[in-house]
Parts: C-alpha cells; sequence; structure tokens
C-alpha cells in the first residue's frame, strides 16, 4: 500500500497536475482552472499527514530510485522545512482558489501550469536534500517565475521580467560554481554529507563556495544589493502570483540559505558579515517603500523591508533569534500573500495601482480593507497581532547578546518599523477615511476572491490569537537547528 | 476574585465586538450595546473597587501569560477611565448622529470600546510586556477614533499615531533591555533587578520610558500631536483622548518612578537637585516649562477646542510636576490632580462640543451670545472653568494647593513660580472661552439654536456634580490615593473628608472654609455691585459704537485676537517652534532617503548587474587577503 | 589547469559583457558564455588522467580507468537550463524590442525607484 | 573607460580567488567519492551500461524531473510571451518561400532527421545520447521544415498533449515505486535485462523515451512560437 506520507509526493504531485494541465489543454480549456485546487489541496493532506511522523523522529528522509541518500538525491523533512511546506502548499491552495475568479487573461492554461510549477518549485527548494538538486529546484522556481512575471506582457511586465531574467541567470551560474566547488572538495552533493566531508576545510577554503552560493540565493531571496529586480518584478506580475512570490517564494531562498550556513558554513564571522546584509535590506526596503506611489512597488518593498528583519534574527544565531525568524516569516507568508491578494482585488475594482487612487476604498470593500487592515498591523508588529510576537522575540533575542552593535540594531529596526508604521497608516488613512476620487463604482471583490483572502486572514488571527502552539513548534525548530539536529539526525535515520 | 478582573478585562472587548456586531441589526441596537456595555464595565468596576488582586489570568490566550496586578492607584486610574468612556459613549449616541454611514459609526462605537478595554488592560497590567501589549492596542485604537473626524483630522491622526509608535517603540526598547537582564518582566521582579544594577542603565531605562510616556502625556518637547489630535478628533472623542488617555502616560510615570525606581532613587544613585534625583529635576523642569509655554499658546488661540487641548497639555504639566517631586505630599497632588483634570477637561470638552454640536463652529470668533440659548452648557462651562482655573471650592483647587505646597516644601522658589504663572494664565484663556461663546454679541446665523438633547445633558450633569463633591470632599480620593501611596512606600498623609487636618504635612486645609470665605466675598462683592453699579439692562441688539448704529450682522464686541496685545509680550518665545524643528529633520530625512533610493534602484539592469558582481567580489577579495575583512 | 583557467575566463568574459555591453543581445551572448564557462568547469572536475567515458561497452572494462560520472550528469541538466533560460529571454528580448524600440539597455528603464 | 578597468579587475578578483581554490582540486585528480560507487555499482544495479545515463535517470532521477519542468516552464514562458489569439495564428504575413533546393532537400532529409533522434533516445542508456540530445535532434527538424515551409504549422494541442503525456509518463513512472515494498520514487522496478542490450536497464529507456517526446515537442512548441513571432504579426511593433 503507497505510504501518503512521503514528503516526496509534496513535489510529485504538483508536477504530476502541472503535466496533467498540460495533456488536459489540448481538449478542453476549463478543466485547467480547477487542477492545482486539486494539487494543493491533496499536496495540505499530505503535508498534515507527515507530520507526525516528523514529531515523532524529528526527521522523515525521502529516498529516490530506491538507493541511500549519499548515492541518491533525497528529501529531508524536519520540523521546519515541514513547516514551510505547509506554509507554501497552504498558499499555493488558497491562491489557486482565487486565481479561478482573479485571471481572466489568455493563455489561461499555460499560466496555471506555470503557477503549479512555482509552487511545486518552491516546496522543492524547501525540502530537498541535495545540493545540485537545490539548484535544479531554484531553476524551476526562477523559470516558472519568469514566465509569470512576464504574463501581461504589456510594457512594465515584459522589462520587469526580462531584468529578473538577467539578474536570475546570472544568481543560477553562481550558484551552480559554488555547488561545483563544495563537489570539487568533497566529491559528494548531499547536504550532510558535504557538511560531514568538509569539516577539515578551512574556512577560507569554504568561503568563496559560500560566498557564491549565498550570492545566488541572495538573488532569489531578495538580500540588499542583489534585489533590484524584486521592486520591478513583484508588481508587474499578477496579484495572485505576487502572492506567491512575496509570501513564499523569497522566503523559501532565504530558508535554504538559513539551511546551508547552519549545516555546512557553521562559523561566527560568517554571521557577522551576513548582519550587514541583513539590516542594509531592511533599511533600504523600508526607507524605499515609504516614497512609493505604486501601492503593490510599496509592498514588495516592505517584502524586502521583512526579508531584512527575519534575516537579521537569523544572523543573531541564538535559539531565540531563530525562533523570532520563523515567526517572523509565517507572520510574514501569511500577511503579505494576503496583502496582495486583497490588493490585486481591489486594483480590478479601481482600474489602477496609484496610491491616490485607493481613498475611500475601505468603505466600499469592507471585508477586503478589514483583513488589509489585519495584514498590514500583523506586519508592523502591533498587538494583539501576531507580527507582535515574532518582533518581541527578535528585540528580546537581539537584546540578549548585550553588545553595542546590538543595541544599535535594535534601534535601526525599531527606526525602520516607524517607517513600516508611516506608510501603512498612509495607505489606510486614505482607503478609511479619504473621499473617493473617481465616479467608479467599486463593489466589492467577487465571492470567490474573499474566500482565499477571508481563508489566510482567519487563518492569520487565529495564530494571533492563539500564538502558542506555534511558539512551541518554533522553539523545537530552532533548537534543531541550533543543535544541528539536522545533520545528526540524517546520519541516524538516513544511514549515511 | 481571579475571574473579576478577566471578566473587567474582558467586557469591553467583547462589548465592542459585540456592538459591531449589534450595528448590523440596527443603530438602536448598537447605541444600546455600547452604553450597555461601558455601563456594565463601570458596574463591575465598581464591584470589584479597592480589592487587592496578584497573579496571572488567561494562561495563554496570548501567547504570554498577561500578568494582572490591582493596587489603588490603579482603582483611582480605573474610575477614571471607566467612568468617563461611559459618559463619553452616551455623550456620543446624540452627537455622532450626523453620521451617515453605518459601518463607520459602528466602527466608532467598537474603537470606543476597544480604548477603554486596552486602558483598563494598561492599568491593571501587572508586567511589562502586558502593559505594553496593551499600550500599543490603545495607541492604534485611539488613532481610528481620532481620524473619524474629518479631512483635517487624518493628518491630525497621522502624526499622532507615527509619535505613538515611536514612543512605544522607545520603551520597547527598554523593555528588552530590562528582560535581557531580568528574565522576567513581573514588577516586583524588574524592581529588584533594577535596584541591582548600574547607574547608566537605570538611566538609560528612565530616559527610554519616560520618552514613550511623554509622547502619550504631551510633556513638553515631545507633545506636538496634542493640539492637533484633540481639536481635531470628534467632540466626544476630544474629553477620552484629554480626561483619560493622557492619564496614562502619567500613570506610567508613576509606575517606573515608584513602582519600579523606587529603590534606585531611594539609594539616590544620581546626584540630585533640592533633594531630588537629577533625572526627576529635569522631569520637573520639563513639566514646569509645559506648564508656562502651553498656557501662552492657549491664550494666543482662536480655536476652542484647540485652547482646551492647549490648556490639557498644561494641565498634565502640573500632574507630572505633582509626581516628579517625590514627596508624598506632591505625588498625592500629582495623582489627584490627574482625576480632578480627567473630570473638568472632560467637562469643558463635552460643553465645547454641546456648542459645536448646534452651531456647527468652534471658532470663537464666530461665536458669542448663547448664554440665554444653551443655558445648561453655560453652567456647565462655568463650573468646569472655575475648577480648571483652581478656583474653590470646585476640585481644580485641592490639588493644585497640593502641589505649590509640595515645591513649596522642597523650597524649589522657580518652579512654583512657574506654576502660579500657569494657574494666572488659565484664568485668562478659561475667561476666553465663556466671554466668546456665551457672553456678547449672539450672531443671527445662532438664533434658533437650542439646548442639546437630554442624551447629552447628562454626562455634563455628572461631571458637575462630581466636579462639586471632588472639590468639597477631596477626601473622597485622598482615601484612595493615600492608601495607594502607602503600598508604594510613600509616608502617608493625614486628610479627612473635607481636606486635611491641623498637623498634617501641608497644614490645615478645609475647603469649605475657604469656599464659604469665597463664597461671602462673592456675595458682598456682588452686592455692593448690585447697589452702585450704574448700569442698565439692555437686549443683545441694543447698542451702539461711536454714534453708529450697528446692525445685527456686525460683530461688535471684541473676540478677534482677543490677547492681542499680551500676545505681542510673549510673542518672542514662539519664534521657535518645537514642531518646526521635528518638521525640519523629518523633511531632510525623507530628502535624504529620496535621494538614495534613486540611486541604488536607479531602474538600469547594468547597475544591478554590477551590484551582483561587486558582491562576490567583496567576497573573493576576502578570500584572497586571506580573510582578514573583519 | 589550463583548462580551468579557461573556463574561468570564460565565466569572467561573460561578466564582463553582461555589465559592461549595452546591447541586450551582447547581454544574453556574456550570459550564455558565462553559463558554457560553469559547464566546462564542471566536466572538467570530473576528468580523471587517462580516464575514459563512462561507458561500459564492453564487458570487462576497468572501472577505475574511467572518469567521474556525476559532473557528466550535472553538466547534462546545466545545458538544458541554460538553454530553457536563454529561450526565454530571447523571447522578452524580442518583445522588449517591440515595446521600446531599441536594444540599448540605458534606455529600457521605465521602471525605477 | 574606467568603468571597464575596474570591472575588469574586480572580474581579475574573482578568477584569482577561483584560481586559489581550485589549485587545491588539480585538474585530472580522481576527486570521486561517490562516483566511484556509481561506477562500480552502477551496472549491476541499474543494467544501464551508459553510466552517465544510469546517474542521470536512475540515481540523480529527479534532477532530471526538475530539469525537464525547467524545460517545460520555459516553453510555457515562450507560448505566454509569444501568445497570439488562435484565430490569428492562421494569418501569414510578410512570408517569403524558400527556394527549390531547400524545400526539396528538407523533405528529403526530415525522416532522417527524425529517426537519428528516435535512435538516439532510445539507446540512450548504451551510447552516449538520451532524451535531451534526441529530443532536440527531432526539434531541429521541425525547425528545418518551417524553414522551408513557412506556411506550416504543428498543432499545438497535439503538441501539448504529447508533453503533457510524456511529463505524466515520466511521474507515474516515479510514482509507481511509491507504491512498492521499496516505497522509493523512481525505484527501478523493471527487470534489469542483459547488459548492452536495447531492452535492458529496467525502466531507464522508456524513462528516455518519453523525455525525447517531451523535449522534441516543447523544442518544437518554442520554435513555432517563435516562427508565429515572426510570420503571424510580421515583426511588427
Amino acid at each position: 500500500m503507497v505510504n501518503l506520507a512521503n514528503p516526496i509526493l509534496l513535489i510529485a504531485i504538483p508536477l504530476l497536475f502541472v503535466f496533467l494541465i498540460a495533456f488536459s489543454s489540448a481538449f478542453s480549456k476549463s478543466i485547467a482552472k480547477y487542477l492545482p485546487i486539486f494539487a494543493f489541496g491533496l499536496n495540505v493532506v499530505i503535508a498534515i499527514m507527515i507530520i507526525p511522523d516528523v514529531l515523532k523522529n524529528g526527521l522523515v528522509i525521502a529516498t529516490t530510485a530506491g538507493f541511500k541518500p549519499p548515492i541518491a538525491i533525497d528529501m529531508v523533512v524536519d520540523r521546519l522545512s515541514l513547516f514551510l511546506a505547509i506554509i507554501a502548499s497552504l498558499l499555493g491552495f488558497v491562491v489557486s482558489i482565487y486565481n479561478v475568479f482573479y485571471i481572466d487573461e489568455e493563455p489561461e492554461e499555460k499560466f496555471y501550469a506555470l503557477f503549479t510549477l512555482l509552487v511545486a518549485g518552491v516546496i522543492w527548494m524547501i525540502i530537498t536534500g541535495d545540493l545540485f538538486n537545490l539548484f535544479v529546484a531554484f531553476e524551476v522556481t526562477s523559470i516558472a517565475a519568469f514566465g509569470l512575471v512576464g504574463f501581461h506582457r504589456d510594457k512594465g511586465a515584459v522589462e520587469a521580467g526580462f531584468k529578473y531574467l538577467v539578474m536570475g541567470s546570472i544568481g543560477g551560474s553562481f550558484l551552480l560554481v559554488g555547488v561545483i566547488m563544495l563537489y570539487a572538495a568533497t566529491g559528494t552533493l548531499n547536504i550532510v554529507d558535504i557538511a560531514q566531508k568538509s569539516a577539515e576545510l578551512t574556512f577560507q577554503q569554504k568561503f568563496l563556495a559560500y560566498a557564491l552560493i549565498f550570492t545566488g540565493l541572495g538573488i532569489e531571496g531578495a538580500l540588499f544589493p542583489l534585489n533590484a529586480w524584486l521592486p520591478d518584478a513583484h508588481p508587474a506580475a499578477p496579484s495572485s502570483v505576487s502572492s506567491i512570490l512575496s509570501g513564499i517564494m523569497t522566503t523559501a531562498a532565504i530558508y535554504a540559505i538559513f539551511r546551508i550556513t547552519n549545516t555546512i558554513f557553521d562559523y561566527n564571522q560568517i554571521y557577522f558579515f551576513l548582519m550587514f546584509f541583513a539590516l542594509l535590506t531592511l533599511i533600504f526596503g523600508e526607507v524605499a517603500a515609504f516614497f512609493q506611489k505604486d501601492i503593490k512597488r510599496m509592498l514588495a518593498y516592505s517584502t524586502i523591508g521583512q526579508t531584512g528583519l527575519f534575516f537579521f534574527a537569523f544572523t543573531l544565531h541564538s535559539t531565540n533569534g531563530l525562533q523570532g525568524a520563523f515567526m517572523q516569516i509565517i507572520n510574514h507568508s501569511l500577511s503579505k500573500s494576503m496583502l496582495f491578494l486583497i490588493v490585486g482585488g481591489m486594483i480590478m475594482q479601481v482600474g489602477s495601482r496609484n496610491i491616490d487612487d485607493f481613498a475611500g476604498v475601505g468603505r466600499k470593500m469592507k471585508v477586503s480593507a478589514f483583513f488589509l487592515a489585519v495584514g498590514m498591523f500583523s506586519l508592523m508588529g502591533l498587538p494583539p497581532f501576531f507580527g507582535f510576537w515574532s518582533k518581541l522575540k527578535i528585540i528580546f533575542a537581539a537584546l540578549q547578546q548585550t553588545n553595542i552593535l546590538m543595541v544599535a540594531s535594535v534601534v535601526i529596526i525599531l527606526l525602520m518599523s516607524v517607517v513600516e508604521g508611516a506608510y501603512f497608516f498612509k495607505l489606510l488613512q486614505a482607503m478609511f477615511f479619504g473621499k473617493p476620487k473617481q465616479d467608479r463604482e467599486i463593489k466589492e471583490a467577487s465571492l470567490g476572491m474573499l474566500t482565499a483572502v477571508v481563508v489566510l486572514g482567519l487563518i492569520l488571527l487565529f495564530v494571533s490569537f492563539y500564538p502558542t502552539p506555534i511558539i512551541d513548534f518554533t522553539h523545537q525548530a530552532a533548537s534543531d537547528l541550533m543543535n544541528k539536529n539536522y545533520i545528526n539526525l540524517a546520519l541516524k535515520l538516513g544511514g549515511l | 476574585m481571579n475571574m473579576s478582573l478577566e471578566l473587567l478585562l474582558a467586557t469591553p472587548f467583547i462589548g465592542g465586538l459585540l456592538t459591531y456586531i449589534g450595528g448590523k441589526v440596527h443603530r438602536w441596537v448598537r447605541n444600546i450595546f455600547a452604553v450597555l456595555f461601558s455601563l456594565l464595565t463601570l458596574g463591575e468596576m465598581s464591584l470589584f473597587y479597592n480589592t487587592t488582586f496578584k497573579g496571572d489570568v488567561w494562561g495563554s490566550l496570548f501567547g504570554s501569560k498577561l500578568i494582572l496586578q490591582t493596587n489603588p492607584i490603579t482603582w483611582l486610574f480605573l474610575l477614571i477611565v471607566t467612568s468617563i468612556s461611559l459618559l463619553v459613549i452616551v455623550f456620543s449616541v446624540d452627537d455622532m448622529k450626523h453620521e451617515e454611514d453605518h459601518i463607520v459609526l459602528d466602527s466608532y462605537y467598537m474603537q470606543l470600546l476597544f480604548v477603554e478595554g486596552a486602558m483598563i488592560g494598561i492599568v491593571l497590567a501587572g508586567d511589562l510586556i502586558t502593559f505594553f501589549m496593551f499600550w500599543e492596542i490603545m495607541s492604534w485604537t485611539s488613532y481610528f477614533l481620532i481620524v473619524h473626524g474629518g479631512k483635517k483630522s487624518m493628518d491630525a491622526g497621522y502624526k499622532y499615531i507615527i509619535m505613538s509608535i515611536i514612543g512605544a517603540y522607545a520603551m520597547f526598547v527598554a523593555i528588552a533591555m530590562i528582560y535581557s537582564k531580568a528574565h522576567s518582566l513581573v514588577y516586583p521582579d524588574v524592581a529588584l533587578v533594577l535596584s541591582q544594577s548600574s547607574p547608566t542603565f537605570t538611566i538609560w531605562i528612565i530616559i527610554l520610558l519616560g520618552v514613550g510616556f511623554f509622547v502619550k502625556a504631551a510633556v513638553m518637547p515631545l507633545h506636538t500631536w496634542l493640539p492637533d489630535a484633540h481639536s481635531e478628533a470628534p467632540s466626544p472623542v476630544s474629553p477620552l483622548l484629554s480626561g483619560v488617555l493622557i492619564k496614562m502616560g502619567a500613570y506610567g510615570l508613576f509606575i517606573i518612578f515608584y513602582g519600579l525606581m523606587s529603590a534606585n532613587l531611594a539609594k539616590n544613585i544620581m546626584p540630585s537637585i533640592f533633594s531630588t534625583p537629577v533625572l526627576l529635576y529635569i522631569v520637573q523642569w520639563l513639566a514646569a516649562l509645559s506648564i508656562v509655554l502651553a498656557t501662552f499658546l492657549a491664550i494666543m488661540q482662536e480655536d476652542a477646542k484647540r485652547l482646551l487641548a492647549y490648556s490639557s497639555i498644561s494641565q498634565i504639566g502640573y500632574v507630572v510636576l505633582g509626581l516628579a517631586t517625590g514627596t508624598s505630599l506632591g505625588v498625592a497632588g500629582g495623582l489627584f490632580h490627574a482625576l480632578n483634570h480627567a473630570i473638568f477637561k472632560s467637562l469643558l470638552f463635552l460643553a465645547v462640543g454641546a456648542v459645536i454640536y448646534r452651531t456647527g463652529t468652534r471658532n470663537l470668533s464666530d461665536l458669542g451670545g448663547l448664554v440665554k440659548k444653551m443655558p445648561f452648557t453655560f453652567v456647565a462651562l462655568v463650573v468646569g472653568i472655575i475648577a480648571l482655573a483652581g478656583v474653590p471650592p470646585l476640585n481644580g483647587f485641592v490639588s493644585k494647593w497640593m502641589i505649590y505646597e509640595a515645591l513649596l516644601q522642597k523650597k524649589e522658589v522657580f518652579l512654583l513660580i512657574m506654576a502660579f504663572v500657569g494657574s494666572t494664565g488659565a484664568f485668562l484663556y478659561v475667561y476666553r472661552l465663556v466671554h466668546s461663546i456665551f457672553l456678547g454679541q449672539l450672531s443671527q446665523k445662532h438664533e434658533n439654536v437650542k439646548d442639546v438633547p437630554i442624551l447629552m445633558q447628562i454626562p455634563m450633569w455628572v461631571l458637575v456634580i462630581a466636579t462639586v463633591i471632588y472639590g468639597i470632599f477631596p477626601g473622597l480620593a485622598m482615601d484612595v490615593i493615600v492608601k495607594g501611596m502607602k503600598m508604594f512606600g510613600f509616608a502617608p498623609i493625614a486628610y479627612n473628608l473635607y481636606g486635611f487636618p491641623q498637623g498634617s504635612t501641608m497644614g490645615a486645609l478645609k475647603v469649605i472654609n475657604i469656599a464659604s470665605v469665597l463664597m461671602i466675598s462673592f456675595v458682598v462683592a456682588w452686592i455692593f455691585f448690585l447697589l452702585f453699579s450704574k448700569s442698565r439692562k439692555v437686549s443683545q441688539y441694543d447698542n451702539y459704537a461711536a454714534g453708529q448704529v450697528v446692525t445685527p450682522e456686525l460683530k461688535y464686541n471684541y473676540s478677534f485676537g482677543f490677547y492681542m496685545s499680551f500676545g505681542r509680550v510673549i510673542k518672542p518665545i514662539f519664534k521657535i517652534s518645537i514642531e518646526r524643528i521635528y518638521n525640519y529633520w523629518v523633511d531632510a530625512a525623507k530628502i535624504f532617503g529620496d535621494y538614495y533610493m534613486r540611486r541604488v534602484y536607479t531602474g538600469n539592469l547594468e547597475t544591478y548587474n554590477s551590484y551582483i558582481v561587486i558582491v562576490v567580489t567583496i567576497a573573493a577579495a576576502a578570500v584572497l587577503l586571506g580573510g582578514k575583512i573583519w | 589547469m589550463i583548462y580551468y583557467l579557461g573556463s574561468f575566463l570564460l565565466i569572467a568574459i561573460g561578466l564582463y559583457a553582461i555589465i559592461i555591453k549595452k546591447n541586450l543581445i551582447k547581454i544574453l551572448i556574456g550570459l550564455n558564455l558565462a553559463a558554457s564557462g560553469v559547464n566546462l568547469l564542471i566536466v572538467s572536475i570530473g576528468y580523471i588522467k587517462n580516464g575514459t567515458a563512462p561507458i561500459f561497452s564492453k564487458i570487462g572494462i576497468n572501472p577505475s580507468a574511467m572518469v567521474d560520472p556525476i559532473p557528466q550528469a550535472l553538466t547534462l541538466t546545466a545545458i538544458v537550463i541554460d538553454a530553457s533560460e536563454l529561450a526565454l529571454a530571447v523571447a522578452f528580448v524580442v518583445l522588449l524590442y517591440r515595446h521600446y524600440g531599441t536594444l540599448d539597455i540605458k534606455k529600457i528603464r521605465s521602471l525605477k525607484w | 573607460m574606467i568603468r571597464k578597468i575596474v570591472y575588469s579587475i574586480f572580474l581579475a578578483t574573482i578568477v584569482l580567488a577561483l584560481v586559489m581554490f581550485f589549485a587545491a582540486y588539480p585538474f585530472g585528480k580522481n576527486k570521486m567519492t561517490v562516483g566511484e560507487y556509481y561506477l562500480n555499482n552502477g551496472v549491476a544495479q541499474t543494467g544501464a551500461s551508459n553510466i552517465v545515463t544510469s546517474v542521470v535517470v536512475d540515481y540523480r532521477g529527479f534532477d532530471t524531473l526538475g530539469e525537464v519542468s525547467v524545460l517545460f516552464g520555459a516553453a510555457a514562458g515562450v507560448a505566454i510571451l509569444f501568445f497570439v489569439l488562435a484565430e490569428n495564428r492562421r494569418e501569414r504575413k510578410n512570408i517569403t518561400s524558400p527556394n527549390f533546393v531547400v524545400k526539396v532537400g528538407s523533405r528529403i532529409i526530415f525522416p532522417f532527421i527524425l529517426l537519428f533522434g528516435t535512435y538516439i533516445f532510445i539507446h540512450g542508456h548504451l551510447t552516449p545520447g538520451g532524451g535531451f540530445q534526441g529530443g532536440s535532434i527531432i526539434a531541429s527538424g521541425f525547425l528545418l521544415l518551417y524553414l522551408a515551409y513557412p506556411g506550416t504549422r504543428v498543432s499545438r494541442k497535439k503538441l501539448s498533449a504529447v508533453e503533457g503525456l510524456a511529463g505524466l509518463t515520466f511521474v507515474l513512472l516515479g510514482l509507481y515505486g511509491l507504491m512498492l515494498p521499496e516505497s522509493s520514487f523512481l525505484f527501478n522496478f523493471l527487470p534489469k535485462g542483459q547488459l548492452n542490450a536495447l531492452l535492458s536497464a529496467g525502466i531507464l529507456p522508456i524513462i528516455y523515451i518519453a523525455i525525447g517526446f517531451k523535449v522534441a515537442a516543447e523544442f518544437a512548441g518554442i520554435v513555432d512560437d517563435m516562427m508565429c513571432e515572426v510570420i503571424c504579426r510580421g515583426g511588427e511593433k
């Protein structure tokens, strides 16, 4: 009998549906609409079925081709990656529902295939246990994203898509060189195996490989000087795609950096080096967001800022810091993707992306606007929403390291939070209390789109008011990461 | 006991939600729910009044435990919060009727109740994180209340929320610093840890927490949000903001100075001036400056609510001044003044709100002569301004007196003079209110003005009565204050129901006696006036100016630029506007930020690609240099 | 070592073209040069002196005389990925030309700040 | 100019750092660990005489699945970018007819190209070659056809069906492995057969055939889109 609790199904099923969409589009165009919903619905179910195994053993390894890990590629799921995989599947599921009502441009079947591929690639990036496979997953995600960013085919979309493509390709090349350097040094590609075999390498030897991998993943993960494609690409894409790009794709790349840094390059100097990237990312993201006139561009810059925040927490290199980072990732994924979905619905009604045109929209689109406010509050870290707990955790973790640099970083983080508050409140204020400008009839978004928004919003509210399970879970995940349980358990269970 | 505090805290929040849902049914369901739930909260408050409780509730509903505690000071503030909130909600029912958009009103009541709940949470908080959480909730819910007031209120609200966030984050840093040291945020633990920590650390904590509280309490250099926010907010919200919300800053100051830092203050780790630790001394000076400057500014206002807003800054200055003296008399005076100010300032704002409700303007020079049309509102306003000016037998008198006395005993004469100046200035601006709104010539537009409906009158009645009662029987409030201060280690003050008996730290004081003397002298003066005045009674339009007959449209009484000559004297002080300094820096930061953004995200793919190469080059150079760049 | 150097130079030349050249087509050429350099690098890592192709075309070939098969497999994958990216990039360039009427990268910057 | 020099120096730094790194792993030295395992056990475990194929399709088959997806994504992306409404697809503008030699020559060569491509992907597990190579050769045959007869159109629906079906075959073969006791994706469950025989190596040739079809269909699709960009739109702005 098939053991459905197999992590590999998390990738295989969406891929199956990708090809099914291609196949079915030869016969009927309308089937393609609904297939992603099934794919990610199944995915969510499977991911939830894996939970007990992961809780019991701490780690689940799925082999391919019937061989043990260093020989063949394996998929590794521990608490953290499972959690991200669940979020990704969930977002995929919710956004697919949204898509059915949102996408009305040809060629639809290609869009759905690429969309499914994108989410599959994200999950792939999260759960793979092999470095070259990570590169492949990175490329799958990127190529799907390139196509989707250019989906509208207008001036902006094409330009954004091209910029993203060139930068992404350069990143891919660097990533590949880094992977190959590690292969040359160790003769293996499995992450855990590399971690074992590279122990005798000097820091200096590893550093260049690390820098290249970091650059490659950092481009996708929106770290400061490498993220210039993001503010162009996220707004240009259809909103449902932006929601996935912002919500989980950048996060997945950052997760990959987490994983690789923590497993293979666990040096204090590296964390120090990364902290500057994190803070710069935070500052440039938030400050740039403040000046935006385009609502989606503003959200995109805000994504950069959020990335900087949780990346900073990660570079603290302590259990509390990691826990804060994971909580912030959850917060960001849920809220930001919800915001993009809502904004997508609003843009449909308003017919413009300019913030000034959104005045008074909040009174007409009440449900959307309510959840927009919830999402923004959560991102700002206002209590009682979930973002408050994660920001709290991060600040506490930072100040635990009594160090004048940390105090300075905390001041920067909080200053940037003020900036974030400044632009979010500016928008909310205009939306709820501004006088509507145009005489365009503004209605609430369609029921299907609202369903997606409400599902995400309710999840966010639920974790806001009952964060205990998530706090416990992320604490476990963080201490797993700190104790290198990933390596230890993979060695024990994978039989490396 | 455990359940009761939860109930008290939960009622407004649940009530807020139910009110919102009720609004979907009918607007009266909503109104009744709102009144009912605030009444319920007040009822619960009075039921549990003056009980003591310590511990945590709601194990894990909010992630970390909510730790609550009570002490008599808590109940003092809870009394202010719950009663003023109820009155404000009752007042809102008629006042906000003009708003047609249902959803706006539904959320308005919901937020009113939420603000109330958040303030209850702040006061009941037993650890800093609970405190901070409710503090933030209060900030953003009250922001939404402020922006209900129309176009101009949006800028005011924006300024308010940004300054609140800055203040809150300053607090946040302090809390996190404490946490990293103490690993606990419950008040006693924090106090213990702080008493053992170094002076620098303590000073940082005080400064950071102080910034947070000063923003909310609008002490002078951080007050710039208040005049806008309080004047632009809807009329029923202003009393809540001025009367209650800024008191939370005062409560916070009380908690840090005497709840958490008492040991540090006692140990005199800081140098002291006039036997006051230097930081407290600075706070005193800031408060005194607030008193004087805000009074001057209030005198110069042409807008009734703006005038009251500046007056709030000045009055909260008294509260902070009293709290910062450090003597039991001064602190008691500060706390008492917090209560009194809440009562009379709410009364004043409601009275002005009533005038705005009927006339639609709050510009002093457009009003006048309403005394016959709105007699009751007139009475309420007069009672309010007398209390504000600190005239016995109304309630402002005793608390101000206690603060003066405390300063006198510490021989801080200069501060005392400033406080006196503020009090005298108060006469000027409160007279302006009565004069411009109620006396003088009735504008033709306002011929048909009636007094406000009964639902708006009731809150004013209640506050008038409270003003008188607390004025004549200061012992009612002193009871709680002295009991509470004993718990914080202050020497008790002898008091009785009518004031202070012989042998009390501040000497004997019996309000009734002073009041009767004043009354008698007033009556005597009036008799003399009646006997010897040569005036005759005329109708409001029977007037002339320089031999010219005055048409009713013409404004003949002196109401614009009322204190112009006085303004010329104090003008040099206002050359330096704090707000302008802030704006300058904000603008500079904006220009700077924009400049760099444009140079980083140029839109040119070449530049972007070179970033990637540069990052890799730096790493490569680091490797070549032997990894020694750090 | 010279083989390594060759691939490094290819990467460097590719990157140089990407940064310095203004023409979109030349940038794409640069991208592909760099990618080819990487592929060459991968293959040359797998080379073993006097090794043969890892194909057991006759029974009894000594496996120890064969070159590493993994880099070859990786290259195969990498080449396909590069080709896919190039196809997509060319499509983008065509559309860019249609929208902007130019291939000069400095003029294609309607999205900025 | 300064820019050029500066970036040249930067790139030189990168190259130098790479050289420093690879100096520790000289060219031609045996660096295998896992590779050795493949060489020693590959034939026994997979039955393919071409170890590279056994790595690509079996040991690291999951990479190949990704590769196929990338190609699929690129084809879909090109289709999105060059999307032309179905009714406009039939329009032909700007067609210059190629000369006689090309027309006849391509007709003669086309079947041979197909045959050659098919040969390559069928023998992927025995000889250098495989699905990608074979598939792209077949697609080049289609390219030739397009060049010779610019008006020809391949049915996109059929291409789409072929690529979908081929992809489904790959994934379903993989998923079948999960139902076996080994419970492993892409498990090679068919008999290995005799070394160097056409029918050997279990599922490897089947997968390679599927890949071959898929690659051919996708490249043909890309070619078709690009041709259409020229023909249907006539390259107008």
